[in-house]
């Protein structure tokens, strides 16, 4: 039998929650997959639809953004903005024919270490069910070959 | 006595040349637009096609070509040359004002440098032209000293025969006469009569422009801010020419490894001639204009000898403001020298 | 008089009584279809103008060309109602005052075009509320709701057949009257956020962001999808996004001179059914 | 070309036992442009960081990446080392390998993996790094205190009696806030009069301060350091100048009628007044919506007693404008409405009274000169029932919170009754007691022990009036049975809640708030004194109920905390704020609109004739808080955001 297939997941989260969160899970000690890589930025209004593209590129399997509850965000309201622009681009996204599954979005608050594994876990999980994203794996691999007609 | 190629020949000429390890491309409409494209069988070919949407010229000039990749390591950059590629093509239904084109650019090409992938390209590529019977609104190949029969660039010429039946054979070069070879015994001898070419009108009066167009005063004329006003400097008309070439280097790549590439470019766009202190030479869309103009009609013939155009039309027939180089010398061939 | 007739002599008397100093229309084109954008400064200049159904450029973005506006001057504008939203987005995102702008509004389907009535942007108001009440069930796009039918999978490979012929000329960004940047995103090097080199994945990322930065603004005047000349119907992505925020945000580009950018506005109770 | 130092702690056996930290090292190694990379115990010990910093010297290191905790433990520790090793702070990053690593990860292999790929990352990152600079901003000394009660005032002696100048903010013609209107005050029972005007007297003639009563802070803007404040300076209609306050005018005022807010309506005043004897400042003022003059254009008796020609009916509403360095929000509490419990029979019988009205009825200066009368017919109420919680901790018609003083001040209540009127009978119905706090405890069972307070454990249904008696029927839940107790006067022990304008105030000046319209500290325990703006922080019951001792506690923090702001010229604040490309920005706005702190301006863009070529955003560093909100909606890439620029972040995704 051949070897499990390990999805490679990129994470962008906000320094003040969900990095936070991520932190708790460790001093905690919960145990979740190691897929997931962490990009911390300062607040989910600074995580641009350009990261999640760029993740793409890079090979990633399933790209997740997370960031504070609605009304708990230190910057008052950059997740607010965030939502917008993620609900705006998650349907570009699907309407493009990139799976949804592939992009996850959630709110994980300082206090939610738990939430947090739980996560990591439940998307790990249903990435490595989904398999590699081959499609976009196949653009990829177009930019590395000599031009065709 | 001449000899012909019958229509429903054509299959087999495709099956013969792709059995010789030739890629066969041809023009092919696919759903809304129309290029030449690799065809595997006769029925792929669209030979109703006056012209394809894009021409020739990104068979030999792709808009994006990898020309090295680099891995970045601990203490230096490892390269690797990316060969130019060595298929062998035959392009079968060229048409007069790209075959032109390409030859229009072949001197550019290896002028201070010899462009290994642009020449690779074009001896390994053989092209057979149609002559064409139809014309469209843009076509203007006659206003260029060019005609719908131009053998220029071409390493066989084809005149359709009525009715679609096939075509008369005039092998031009060896390239040519190589590629035909492999399907002589699909030919036939006869003497029908080829139908009638297209009629191309000639639009303007192309030494009338050149004339004015070397004249240093009229550089700073007022005409070109007005025929180029409503230029929206989209670089559609410089990507789909036959001729324009400008090209840039970009690296794409991530930490470790990544690709030189050689991608389109045009002077159209208004970053093309910007400059890293901010200082752009030619800041307007109207210099930007005139500077298509003059290289394609002054500066490109001041040093090859040759203009800049093949008179293919499409800068105008998709242009989406309705400009081009027909409404542009025509304005010009009224203007006094 | 015909309606081309009519707005000959509103233009004659607009430009003669120094209320503007250009107007913005249309003329014959190469063939008997085309319509060219026509720039009119004297009165004379009006006996070119072409007033009928094959005008259909949206030619609001002429009026965000450098320096166009800055002497304060009015200028005239022919604009169908997805022009006249233009101006309003242009002037909400202070690209041009509205009170320089003289609108010569008209309408009409693929046979005949009729008269609006107004002159300033507000003026049409009325118009814009009627077509974004009417928007919910306004026939959509046949390939738009093929394309939602199918599966993911079935979409990229769509969409990368279509992409993969984009040789990106640009042609979209500058025939688009709200791609008025100075320096577009994909100009921008340091960092290359979209791939310049027009690879399918290149083209794919310049298309969804440019996708991306028209949500909530594009008009659906189709400047882009007839520019592009290997026909992409970039025009489907953009109105897929337009039903996107009306539904979510309950946002119409362009209804009023003041409306808020849709991405840079929020509200508390803005719908997250797919937040975890 | 960068030279990057990666170093690599174990801590101890957290992360080397599941990280092979050795490996680590090796393969940072190879990474094109680190310089050096080596693993150690405890890079946060002395020697560990000692070790950082002789790196950073022999190797003329350009950047630093500690793989160890998380950032939010030792960044400053380890920036600090870069710092002292002549590194700018800001070319050192974590990698957090611990608790998103090691910890949180049983497979060695996989764990190490991960551990290079967050390295590696991070290298990629510190590569494109910026030496910043902290933000120096230029700091105003001067304080503004809003809100003159025992909370403002203390503030604001504090910083006075350290010198800055500060301007203190009362709406109400005088200060002394509620604390005034206290009888005395739990746990020592000293007469808040004695122990507040002395403070409010202090506080006015201060050198320092500059009292401004009778005026409302209308607008805020600027940031920390930089404040500009307008100030609404109500008419007084008396030239507080001139008056000396001698009182004629209030004596000879034919309007004296009107029920006294000060006395929570027990007593009457004239329409000229002030609210209390020791008012400060002790000149009045004219209630225009009562006084005869204003309503019918005649009287003016004030006018003609008034030797001094103080009277000025033309007086107009005035506007000032402060340059504020930083500002203290001390503005209170207001007594909920407990016509809300009409089962009570507040507002509907005159001898239901709340506890603050008790307050006025038993201070010496009270309407009743410290005697407990019932005010529907000024007799003694032999039994007295107090009902605690009378609004407090009640989701359905109160509040959910606890008001947290009601406990201490009814059992003083009854002490005071039980003092006032000897053989009064007084039954106190409560939830819980709740007396932590110094000697509080021990007051609450003197209440019981000494003065006779009952206590019943259980709520109260209904108030009705039967012959002449409050009828209260409530249930004592420690015996499991009901009560009915009939009673000559019954007090409620009202829930405090904020000011009914709370949240308009707090949007004029820019702070959050919670639900109810408390103001809204920036961490609950770790800065329980800043609001969540900088430069701005909080004092007494405007951001959680408090007694007086708390209040006074907060206001000295505050004022400490300003004092330590006021200590520098100049502000230093973190670098990580958004800065534009001028050249590239479109001036769309969009950034203007989406940032929460109003911290990016419109800025013309002029050639040399001075003329506007374009306008452009700019970034005020000062109030930027770094969120970086607007570099994302950017369609142009104009913005960035130090620290996290684009091309940090694009370099950590393509390290990845």
């Amino acid at each position: 039998m051949s070897e499990p297939f390990e999805p490679k997941i990129v994470a962008f989260v906000c320094t003040y929650c969900t990095y936070a969160g991520a932190d708790l899970a460790g001093t905690s000690r919960l145990k979740y997959a190691p897929n997931v890589r962490i990009v911390r930025l300062p607040c989910t209004g600074r995580i641009s639809p350009m990261f999640i593209l760029k993740a793409l590129q890079k090979g990633a399997d399933g790209v997740l953004v997370s960031g504070c509850h609605p009304g708990d965000c230190h910057f008052t309201h950059g997740n607010y903005h965030a939502r917008r622009r993620w609900t705006v681009f998650r349907a570009l996204l699907e309407f493009t024919g990139i799976p949804l599954e592939r992009v996850k979005f959630s709110w994980i608050s300082a206090a939610e270490g738990g939430k947090f594994a739980d996560f990591m876990n439940s998307v790990t999980e249903d990435i490595r069910k989904l398999g590699p994203f081959d499609q976009y794996q196949g653009l990829i691999n177009e930019t590395e070959a000599p031009a065709t007609l | 006595m001449t000899r012909i190629l019958l229509s429903d020949k054509l299959d087999n000429c495709v099956a013969r040349w792709r059995k010789a390890g030739l890629t066969v491309i041809g023009p092919v409409k696919k759903e809304t637009s129309s290029s030449y494209a690799t065809v595997e069988k006769a029925a792929d070919f669209d030979f109703g096609i006056v012209l394809p949407d894009r021409s020739i010229k990104g068979l030999f000039f792709p808009q994006t070509e990898p020309m090295m990749g680099y891995t970045i390591k601990k203490q230096d950059i490892a390269t690797n040359d990316f060969a130019p590629p060595t298929e062998k093509r035959i392009i079968f239904g060229a048409r007069s004002c790209d075959a032109s084109g390409l030859a229009i650019d072949d001197p550019l090409f290896g002028w201070d440098y010899k462009d290994d992938f642009w020449f690779q390209r074009r001896n390994e590529t053989v092209i057979v032209t149609i002559a064409c019977t139809k014309a469209d609104d843009f076509c203007m190949c006659t206003s260029l000293k060019l005609a719908p029969d131009s053998t220029k660039g071409s390493d066989v010429l084809l005149r359709p025969l009525q009715n679609n039946k096939g075509w008369l054979v005039e092998e031009l070069t060896d390239r040519g006469r190589e590629a035909f070879k492999e399907i002589a015994d699909l030919l036939l001898d006869g003497s029908e009569q080829a139908a009638p070419l297209a009629v191309v009108p000639e639009k303007f009066n192309l030494d009338a422009c050149v004339a004015w167009l070397k004249n240093p005063e009229n550089f700073d004329s007022t005409f070109w801010k007005e025929i180029s006003m409503r230029c929206i400097g989209c670089g559609s008309c410089t990507f789909l020419c036959p001729t324009c070439h400008c090209f840039d280097f970009q690296d794409e790549g991530d930490t470790y490894s990544g690709i030189r590439r050689k991608n389109w470019d045009s002077c159209s766009f208004s970053l093309f001639t910007m400059h890293t202190s901010g200082h752009n030479p030619r800041s307007t869309q109207s210099a930007r204009w005139r500077q298509r103009i003059m290289h394609k009609f002054n500066y490109f013939p001041g040093k090859f000898s040759v203009n800049s155009c093949s008179g293919c039309g499409r800068c105008t027939r998709q242009c989406p403001v309705d400009m081009g180089i027909t409404e542009t010398l025509q304005a010009i061939s009224t203007l006094k020298p | 008089m015909s309606i081309q007739e009519q707005y000959k002599k509103r233009v004659r008397e607009l430009l003669s009584s120094g209320a503007v100093k250009m107007v913005i229309g249309y003329q014959a084109g190469t063939t008997a279809d085309r319509r060219r954008p026509l720039f009119i400064r004297t009165p004379e200049e009006a006996e070119k103008l072409v007033l009928d159904s094959a005008c259909i450029a949206n030619l609001s973005g002429y009026l965000v060309t450098e320096g166009l506006l800055s002497d304060e001057k009015s200028v005239g504008i022919f604009l169908r109602p997805d022009g006249i939203r233009s101006i309003n987005i242009l002037a909400a995102e202070a690209q041009l005052n509205p009170e320089q702008v003289v609108i010569l509004g008209f309408d009409g389907n693929d046979k005949e075009v009729t008269a609006l009535q107004g002159e300033k942007a507000r003026d049409f108001s009325a118009i814009i509320a009627s077509i974004k009440e009417h928007a919910p069930e306004a026939p959509r796009n046949p390939q738009l709701e093929q394309i939602e039918k199918m599966s993911p999978k079935e979409r990229f490979a769509f969409w990368q057949a279509e992409f993969s012929r984009c040789i990106k000329c640009y042609a979209c960004r500058q025939a688009c009257p709200m791609c008025y940047c100075r320096r577009c995103i994909v100009d921008s090097n340091q960092p290359q956020w979209v791939n310049t080199s027009s690879h399918t994945l290149g083209n794919l990322e310049w298309n969804v962001v440019r996708a991306f930065h028209l949500s909530g603004r594009c008009v659906g005047c189709g400047n882009c999808d007839r520019a592009c000349p290997v026909n992409i119907p970039l025009r489907l992505i953009n109105a897929k996004m337009a039903g996107e925020v009306l539904g979510a945000f309950d946002h119409f580009a362009g209804m009023s001179e003041t409306q808020e950018p849709v991405l840079a506005s929020f509200k508390k109770d803005d719908s997250e059914t797919f937040i975890l | 070309m960068a030279k990057i130092g990666v170093f690599i702690c174990h801590c101890g056996e957290n992360i080397g036992a599941k990280v092979d930290c050795t490996k680590l090292a090796a393969t940072l190694g190879e990474h094109p442009g680190v310089a050096i990379a080596v693993d150690y115990k405890y890079f946060c010990s002395d020697p560990g960081q000692e070790s950082v910093k002789k790196a950073i010297r022999d190797n003329n290191l350009t950047g630093v990446v500690v793989a160890a905790c998380s950032p939010r433990m030792h960044e400053a520790t380890f920036r600090k080392a870069c710092a002292e090793a002549g590194l700018n702070p800001y070319m050192c990053e974590i990698a957090n390998i611990r608790e998103q690593c090691s910890w949180v990860h049983n497979d060695p292999v996989q764990a190490t993996e991960k551990a290079a790929d967050i390295t590696r990352s991070m290298v990629e990152k510190v590569k494109r790094n910026n030496n910043l600079q902290p933000i120096e901003v230029p700091v105003t000394r001067r304080a503004l205190v809003i809100g003159g009660g025992i909370a403002g005032i203390q503030a604001a002696l504090d910083i006075a009696n350290a010198g800055q100048e500060v301007v203190l903010v009362e709406r109400e013609p005088t200060l002394g806030g509620h604390m005034a209107q206290l009888s005395e005050t739990f746990p020592t029972l000293d007469c808040s009069q004695c122990i507040m005007t002395p403070r409010m007297v202090e506080a006015a003639q201060h050198p320092k301060i500059r009292l401004l009563t009778y005026a409302e802070v209308v607008g805020v803007d600027g940031y920390i350091g930089n404040f500009h404040v307008k100030v609404k300076m109500k008419a007084r209609y008396v030239d507080t100048e001139s008056c000396t306050g001698c009182g004629d005018c209030i004596t000879k005022c034919p309007n004296k009628k009107i029920l006294s807010e000060f006395d929570c309506g027990l007593g009457k005043r004239p329409a000229i007044y002030t609210p209390f004897a020791q008012s400060v400042p002790n000149k009045p003022i004219i209630d225009k919506a009562n006084c005869t003059y204003f309503k019918n254009g005649k009287c003016k008796v004030c006018v003609k007693v008034c030797q001094l020609n103080s009277i000025n009916f033309e007086m107009q509403d005035e506007f000032i404008d402060l340059e504020i360095g930083a500002i203290v929000v001390a503005t209170g509490f207001q007594v909920q409405d407990n016509s809300v419990y009409g089962e009570y029979g507040y507002g509907k019988y005159k001898d239901v009274i709340n506890g603050l009205q008790f307050e006025r009825l038993a201070s010496a200066s009270g309407p009743t000169s410290g005697k407990i009368l019932r005010p529907s017919d000024g007799k003694e109420p032999e039994t007295v029932v107090f009902i605690q919680c009378a609004g407090s901790r009640d989701p359905s018609k109160g509040v959910r919170y606890c008001s947290k003083i009601c406990c201490m001040y009814t059992a003083k209540h009854a002490m005071l009754y039980a003092h006032k009127v000897h053989g009064g009978k007084s039954n106190i119905f409560y939830m819980d007691i709740r007396a932590a706090g110094k000697g509080y405890d021990e007051f609450t069972r003197r209440a019981i022990e000494e003065d006779e307070a009952s206590y019943l454990r259980g709520r109260v249904s209904k108030v009705w009036e039967e012959n002449g008696k409050l009828m209260v029927r409530g249930v004592d839940t420690l015996l499991g049975i009901p009560v009915v107790i009939a009673a000559d006067m019954v007090v409620l022990a009202t829930a405090m809640v904020p000011q009914p304008d709370a949240k308009d105030f707090a949007k004029t000046i820019g702070i959050g708030y919670d639900e109810y319209g408390f103001f809204n500290e920036a961490h609950l325990k770790l800065r329980p004194v800043e609001s969540s703006t900088a430069g701005i922080f909080l004092a007494g019951a405007c951001q959680s109920p408090k007694d007086i001792p708390d209040s006074v506690a907060q206001a000295s923090a505050s004022a400490s905390k300003i004092l330590a702001l006021f200590s520098k010229e100049k502000l230093e604040r973190e670098p990580v704020v958004a800065t534009n490309n001028e050249a590239t920005c479109a001036g769309c706005w969009g950034c203007v609109l989406a940032c929460p702190y109003n911290a990016i301006e419109k800025k013309d863009i002029v050639d040399r004739s001075g003329k506007v070529i374009k306008r452009v955003a700019s970034v005020n560093p000062g109030l930027c808080q770094g969120c970086g909100t607007c570099v994302t909606f950017c369609r142009s890439n104009s913005l960035d955001l130090a620290g996290f620029t684009e091309k940090q972040i694009f370099a950590e995704v393509m390290g990845l």
